[in-house]
């Protein structure tokens, strides 16, 4: 098969400092790829860059065989590349529902109607009381996003970003404030998706990194210093030094 | 014997009219090392905003060593005594990393700053940049490195390993640990790595919809497998 | 007897509250010199506020003071626009309209039942260009705001000067709005002018306008500066001091005109206003207004027949304040004397308008340059 | 050549009147984050002080300024207490609703108070006349109030960049509730830049009063000017306030001279030009 | 059993939703009747309010669903009025209701053009870029005095009598009941459009551009579309006020217009519909009430009133009040 999201010798420096360096890798349809890598190590810039929120100094990044270097962000989520935030953008003054609606409207290319209601359109409620419903945010539904606590907000954030049915999926620490009772969910909506969709997830918890990928790579100063399996990410001495500490020793990953 | 460095009394406290805690007491010695924990939305975030004076309360006291500080404003908890990082981190976006550091000093002498450069020496490399460009994980080490340079006798920890990278916590709870140890700072720590939490405390108190429905240490806790499944929402403890 | 009440509009607030302060005064000497009593009818006036230039503000107060004052007389107006936009109510309202300032030509042509009390900058520019050319200037710049008046008084000063000789090397229409004049003095002295005619409205620019001129040491290279009296008004003069002193102007009213009448005025009118420094020209044409509208009065006893009120006062000659004037029949605007002055220090070190020319019994030319 | 160096002069005379003028108001806007659309009523405050002092005690020029200062500070106080205050973090349109609505009552008090005619404040006469500076000469005050814009300028970026309280003010304004839970007191750290935002608005209210005469409207008059310059500046950045001012005072000089009747267009086209190149002002803090 | 609850709450939902849009109807047409009764020699001054809450109300829509800071909303008012204007005095299109296409017209277009330069910036800058444009229409204005009369103002526009029947005449009763039908249609409609996924679009835009981007929608683009409705609607305003007072005036294209207009708005509250038709009534009923009492000194008494409702409501006088018995609501609930 082949790749359906490919990035080509990214590269990206603020000042003098080089955050992404040379970066390159690809991605098939059903891939369950972790993004790991000491803090500041440019995880966040790759997705950046590849989202079109920020543009590389050179590189090239392609999905589905098309270059969409020069195309801009929004371009780039109608070709279903699609992200979550690390710091949670959410509406404030929104409720969980409208934030669910609005994504799966704009993905119908019905956002721009003025006229209609989404609480009136059966198709697009059933949608969302089914994701809300999957990360648990029922009784939430209709409360202002300002109103609900931060991990509700995580869970929320994500729930966005499956409601625009992306074909490749950059997830920016998903799990980060999420209590591990929860965790649970984010896990099982993923393991929902549809088979060939392509994910690419940056966790700091090593836990929920070695229940779901299928393949890690490490980040570390901007450059890619390890891709391969989890079992031997914590046999690598580099990243465990940089990044994994005693965590390698504990044998979690086994 | 030295008052408790942190007594809190029947506090109940909420954002406008809806009341998120109600009847919380507790005290804790100094030098200890309470962890606070409790699923999504039950209230932790706000208990820890409400000691350091930033949510509406409603009735109860608050102790800090000395002083009563029910009635005082969020900066004179602060100059008494209490260090608070939030949740949200709240680093000044449009402060450069050293800028953002001298604000918690306190009044200290500028050279204190080298004491959060050999915590997090990431920050020293950054210490030029706005705190807007920084990292996740490296706003987490400044919010954090901001409130332990103002000698807080009380630090707040809101979830202050979120973001970041394994070697990174490891090191953190050690130099909390180091700093419990000393006496002169108790911590209240809130996190959803369980684990890590009961690792670092000698105490444990947990949070179901703004109420305290559990306390002893850890010890007790990891045993107490009922409390575990319905309090954490996690199957055991290992 | 019956109560008959006149709807005066104005601004009374905001930056011209003064020109309507002065409408007050204005209206408050002649009612208190003249009683409040025409026959045995009462005179009640109501006083409606537009700020600023807003012709549909200034309709629908007018529409509201005719419909629901019931008015008989409508008066005031500093603004042009706002006397325009009341005009196609008049015959339906069957109400008159007495112009106490705005000093558009075109105004009069627009009903029938309009009568002026006030000037015309056609009417106070052209005088000046005789005594620019006298004065042996021939070649003059024009530098005035670029606003419905300025283009007015443009036109006027050219074609006054250019009939006596002269010639125009530049005009220049400068924004409303504008602080610093020194870019326009520089302009000035570029253009190889012997003289500038000016025009700016009152208030605060004319002393940017003044200063500049003095500073860029324009005075000092001998450009004379010569302009209507809107420049010198006299409740600025306070403020334009040494500055100001030896400006020549041509305006029809000055507050130091020495007659008996205007005694009489300037002392009523300034005790109405409070402070007599706050004493300008829109006082006269609203007292002037009044003694027209108390005239229509007397000639309908009382009744409201606008067509009857407006055609009595045609041809009506009076002594006013400013001088002998009268209602001309034909445009019903009002002939007047033009004043040339001169800004003078007087003994108690106050400055004043001092008149040292007269131009008898001048009608408006901008009514004949818009046929 | 020499036309060219003329408008230049006029042009940086204009521009610093402007800067001095308009500085405060980049404070309380830029670094306090309060839409001060009272800021000119400050400055005519301040006017009709120093007007006061000068002209009707007699008091000499320098002393007259001071009192100006330091009267319109302590005016400032309880409107501070009472109603700023509670609009620090507020939104902007509400600030804006808030701060017109002082405006218009200090129009209406200082038009009940002073009267609605123009008030002149009396210049030294050191300060009268002008400098021949070879090709041309220039009014002496003009000049004062060049070095008095270059003199705040130097010092209010001093405070703000690099002293203790520089930082935290800009701490307070960033994050008001962190900055507390850290010790600073965000109360007091407020009430002091605002009462210097206020001080400098009297002091342009004053040194600014030959350019901008002092009357009740001054406050309406020129808001918009002021709030132009410091938003094409960046609010509060103090390098990008005097640029703004310098570029927008030589436009306006320049438009004003090479065809007076676009003079407007001009100044406002070229206003649209800078804020779409650099749509957060010349020199804007990121937020 | 969750579908079912939904189907309920959804039902339940969209009737109180439509209850309110009734209720807003009935209250536009209640005030008008009851405005109609208090003051019957003063439609004028009722119509002109009128006119000033179709500026209003879109000035709402790109100021509170949007989130654009705009002191320069008249330039839309005041091209639809001249349009109207133009129209009839050069063209001799006096029909009213081909007047008011005329205005609608002119203010779509002048909202494609004001919003394509405004969006360009965000906050004070954006604030600045609107002054500026409406600075620049208003010179325009000022210069092209051929076509628009210049300072002096358009004089001259009479309209031809409402469907041939009904004649504007002094006292203002076609005039008013022209503006009463045309704010009731607008107001309609706009309830209908904030409500729809076009208005849910714009408020996610207000909160966050960045968020919606990533959702893979055009800020721009859709602020644009809701600048010409905006414009649509502000045209309209415009056009009635052409109509109604037979004059158009360079005050039409204003920065005092439109600050006061933004000065009412916040004064009702921001993001409501409703909010800027209080804000409309109360500010020019104060203005009015307090002017004929005290020409000489309103001002202060209205600065006094924007103060205070900034300390007591400082949501505005239909947001604060809207919020009040909500909470009453939940509290009794
Ligand atoms: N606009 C910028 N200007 C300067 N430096 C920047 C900017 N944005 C990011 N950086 C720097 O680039 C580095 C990489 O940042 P990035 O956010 O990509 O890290 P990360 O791998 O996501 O880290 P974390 O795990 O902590 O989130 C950081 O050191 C950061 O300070
Ligand atoms: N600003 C607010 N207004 C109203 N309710 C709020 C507000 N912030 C939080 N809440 C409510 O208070 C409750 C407790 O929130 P809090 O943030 O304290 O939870 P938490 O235990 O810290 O959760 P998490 O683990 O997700 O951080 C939640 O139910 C939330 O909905
Ligand atoms: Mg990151
Ligand atoms: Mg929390």
């Amino acid at each position: 098969m082949s790749a359906i999201f490919e990035v080509r010798n990214l590269k990206r420096s603020f000042g003098g400092l080089a955050v992404t360096n040379d970066v390159s890798l690809a991605m098939r349809p059903g891939d369950r790829v972790a993004l790991i890598g000491p803090n500041g190590a440019g995880k966040t810039t790759f997705v950046n860059l590849v989202t079109g929120n920020l543009t590389p100094d050179s590189g090239e990044v392609r999905i589905s065989g098309e270059d969409i270097t020069r195309v801009d962000a929004i371009g780039r989520v109608r070709r279903g590349l699609v992200r979550s935030f690390q710091v949670t953008r959410l509406f404030q003054e929104m409720t969980p529902a409208e934030h669910v609606a609005l994504a799966v409207l704009q993905r119908d290319g019905r956002a721009g109607r003025l006229f209609g209601n989404y609480l009136a359109m059966p198709e697009v409620m059933a949608e969302v009381g089914d994701l809300i419903g999957k990360l648990g945010l029922r009784d939430l539904m209709h409360r202002r996003v300002r109103e609900i606590a931060y991990g509700q907000q995580r869970l929320l954030e994500i729930a966005v970003a499956l409601a625009l049915k992306p074909r490749v999926l950059l997830l920016d620490e998903p799990a980060a404030g999420v209590p591990q009772s929860d965790t649970g969910r984010i896990e099982q909506a993923l393991a929902d998706l549809p088979s060939d969709l392509a994910v690419l997830m940056i966790e700091h918890d090593m836990d929920l990194v070695f229940r779901f990928a299928k393949r890690v790579i490490v980040l570390a100063a901007g450059t890619i210093i390890f891709d391969g399996l989890p079992s031997e990410v914590t046999k690598d001495p580099r990243v465990r030094e940089a990044y994994l500490g005693s965590y390698a020793n504990a044998g979690h990953a086994a | 014997m030295p008052a408790t460095p942190l007594e809190v009394e029947n506090l109940s406290a909420g954002y406008g009219p809806t009341r998120v805690l109600e009847g919380i007491s507790f005290s804790v010695p100094a030098g200890a090392r309470l962890a606070v924990l409790g699923r999504n939305g039950m209230g932790k975030t706000t208990l820890l905003a409400t000691l350091a004076g930033q949510t509406r309360r409603y009735e109860g006291r608050i102790r800090i060593g000395e002083t009563d500080v029910t009635a005082l404003p969020s900066a004179s908890r602060a100059l008494s005594g209490l260090g608070f990082v939030p949740q949200a981190r709240c680093v000044f976006p449009t402060l450069t990393v050293e800028e953002n550091l001298f604000v918690g000093l306190k009044g200290r002498p500028k050279s204190a700053l080298r004491e959060a450069y050999d915590m997090f020496p990431r920050l020293h490399e950054r210490r030029r940049n706005l705190g807007s460009q920084l990292s996740g994980g490296e706003q987490q080490m400044l919010s954090t490195a901001r409130s332990i340079l103002g000698r807080p006798s009380v630090l707040l920890l809101d979830e202050p390993l979120e973001g970041l990278a394994p070697v990174i916590c490891e090191e953190l709870m050690k130099v909390f640990a180091e700093l419990a140890k000393t006496g002169d700072m108790t911590i209240l720590l809130v996190e959803q790595r369980i684990q890590s939490a009961l690792d670092f405390a000698d105490h444990v108190i947990v949070l179901e919809r703004g109420r305290i429905a559990w306390s002893g240490t850890p010890v007790e806790l990891s045993q107490d497998h009922a409390a575990v499944e319905r309090l954490l929402g996690v199957g055991s403890l290992h | 007897a019956d109560t008959i009440k006149v709807g005066v509009i104005g601004p009374f607030s905001g930056p011209f509250a003064l020109q309507g302060k002065n409408f007050k005064a204005g209206i408050d000497a002649y009612m208190a010199l003249n009683g409040s009593k025409v026959g045995d009818d009462d005179v009640e006036v109501i006083y409606r506020d537009v700020p600023q230039a807003d012709p549909a503000q200034s309709k629908a107060l007018a529409q509201e003071l005719v419909v629901k004052e019931g008015v008989q007389y409508l008066a005031g107006f500093y603004f042009t626009p706002d006397a325009m936009a009341v005009t196609p109510l008049l015959e339906q309202g069957n109400v008159p309209l007495v112009v106490m300032n705005a000093a558009t030509s075109a105004i009069v042509t627009k009903s029938p039942l309009v009568v002026r009390t006030s000037f015309t900058l056609w009417q106070t520019s052209t005088p000046i260009a005789k005594v620019a050319k006298d004065a042996g200037v021939s070649k003059i710049i024009s530098v005035v705001s670029d606003y419905g008046p300025g283009v007015d008084a443009e036109n006027a000063f050219k074609k006054g000067f250019e009939a006596v000789g002269g010639e125009i090397v530049e005009a220049i229409r400068m924004p409303l709005a504008t602080n610093d004049f020194s870019p326009i003095m520089q302009r000035i002295k570029d253009s190889g002018a012997q003289g500038v005619f000016a025009f700016l409205p009152s208030g605060p620019t004319t002393l940017g306008f003044v200063k500049a001129f003095n500073e860029n040491a324009l005075k000092d290279a001998g450009i004379k500066l010569f302009a209507p009296g809107d420049l010198t008004q006299e409740s600025d003069l306070p403020a334009l001091g040494e500055a100001a002193l030896g400006l020549q102007t041509t305006f029809h009213y000055a507050v130091s005109h020495d007659s008996p009448e205007n005694k009489t005025f300037v002392e009523a009118a300034g005790k109405a206003i409070g402070n007599p420094a706050e004493l300008s020209f829109p006082s006269v044409g609203a007292y002037d207004g009044m003694h027209v509208i108390y005239k229509m009065i007397e000639a309908t006893g009382g009744e409201q027949d606008a067509q009857k009120a407006v055609d009595a006062v045609k041809g009506l000659s009076w002594a006013s304040p400013r001088g002998p004037v009268s209602i001309d029949p034909e445009s019903r605007h009002i002939i007047q004397n033009i004043y040339l002055r001169e800004v003078a220090k007087a003994e108690d070190g106050s400055y004043y308008n001092k008149e040292i020319q007269t131009f008898e019994k001048q009608g408006d030319p901008g009514l004949a340059a818009l046929k | 050549m020499q036309t060219v160096f003329s408008i230049a002069v006029d042009a940086l005379a204009y521009g610093m009147v402007l800067f001095v003028i308009s500085i405060g108001l980049s404070v309380t806007m830029g670094l306090m984050r309060v839409v001060n659309l009272a800021h000119g009523a400050f400055a005519m405050i301040g006017g009709y002080i120093a007007s006061y002092a000068a002209r009707d005690l007699g008091l000499g020029y320098g002393i007259a300024l001071m009192i100006a200062v330091f009267g319109t500070i302590v005016i400032a106080i309880p409107i501070e207490r009472l109603l700023y205050r509670r609009i620090y973090g507020a939104p902007e349109l509400t600030q804006v609703l808030m701060t017109i609505g002082i405006t218009f009552c200090i129009i209406g008090i200082a038009n009940y108070v002073f009267g609605p005619t123009l008030k002149t404040i009396p210049l030294p006469s050191r300060l009268q006349g002008s400098v021949d500076l070879g090709f041309r000469s220039i009014a002496t005050h003009r000049l004062f109030a060049i070095l008095c814009g270059l003199a705040v300028a130097a010092a209010l970026w001093y405070a703000i960049e690099k002293t203790a309280f520089g930082v935290k003010l800009r701490a307070a304004v960033d994050n008001a509730a962190m900055a507390a839970a850290l010790g600073v007191r965000t109360e007091i750290v407020y009430a002091v830049s605002f009462a210097i935002a206020v001080g400098l608005a009297a002091l342009g209210g004053v040194l600014g009063a030959e350019l901008l005469p002092v009357e009740p409207y001054y406050a309406l008059r020129y808001m918009v000017t002021f709030l132009v310059v410091v938003s094409v500046g960046g609010a509060g950045s103090i390098p990008g306030a005097l640029v703004a001012c310098l570029l927008l005072g030589g436009i306006d000089t320049a438009g004003r001279y090479l065809m007076p009747e676009f003079g407007e267009f001009f100044f406002y086209l070229a206003v649209i030009a800078i804020v779409c190149v650099f749509p957060r002002g010349l020199a804007g803090r990121t937020r | 059993m969750a579908t079912m609850n939904e189907a309920l709450a959804r039902a339940h939902g969209n009737r109180r939703k439509f209850g309110r849009d009734l209720v807003g109807l009935s209250v536009i047409l209640g005030l008008a009747v009851v405005g109609y009764l208090l003051f019957p020699n003063n439609l004028a001054l009722l119509t002109r309010m009128t006119a000033i809450a179709l500026l209003v109300l879109s000035l709402d829509l790109v100021t509170g669903y949007c989130g654009v800071a705009t002191l320069g909303h008249a330039a839309l008012f005041g091209t639809g009025a001249y349009a109207a204007g133009i129209a009839a005095v050069h063209f001799g299109i006096t029909d009213p209701l081909l007047m008011l296409a005329c205005g609608i017209f002119g203010g779509i277009v002048a909202g494609l053009l004001c919003g394509v330069v405004i969006l360009r910036a965000h906050g004070l800058p954006q604030l600045v870029l609107s002054i500026a444009l409406i600075h620049l229409f208003h010179e325009f204005a000022n210069k092209a005095s051929s076509w628009t009369g210049g300072s002096d103002g358009l004089a001259g526009i009479a309209p031809d009598p409402l469907l041939g029947l009904f004649a504007f005449d002094l006292w203002g009763r076609t005039a008013y009941v022209f503006g009463i039908v045309l704010l009731a249609v607008a107001f309609t409609l706009l309830r209908l459009i904030v409500r729809s996924p076009f208005g849910m679009l714009c408020r996610g835009i207000k909160e966050d551009p960045i968020r919606i981007r990533a959702m893979g929608a055009a800020p721009k683009v859709t602020l644009v579309k809701m600048y010409m409705i905006s414009g649509a609607v502000a045209g309209a305003g415009g056009a009635l006020n052409a109509i109604s007072t037979q004059v158009v005036g360079l005050d039409s294209l204003s920065f005092t217009l439109s600050a006061e207009s933004l000065v009412m708005l916040v004064l009702g509250g921001t993001g409501s519909l409703f909010g800027a038709l209080t804000g409309t009534i109360v500010f020019m009923f104060f203005e009015d009430i307090v002017s004929a009492a005290n020409p000489f000194h309103w001002l202060t008494m209205v600065g006094a009133l924007l103060i205070a409702v900034v300390l007591f409501a400082p949501k505005g006088l239909y947001g604060t009040s809207a919020g009040a018995v909500t909470r009453w609501r939940e509290t009794r609930r």
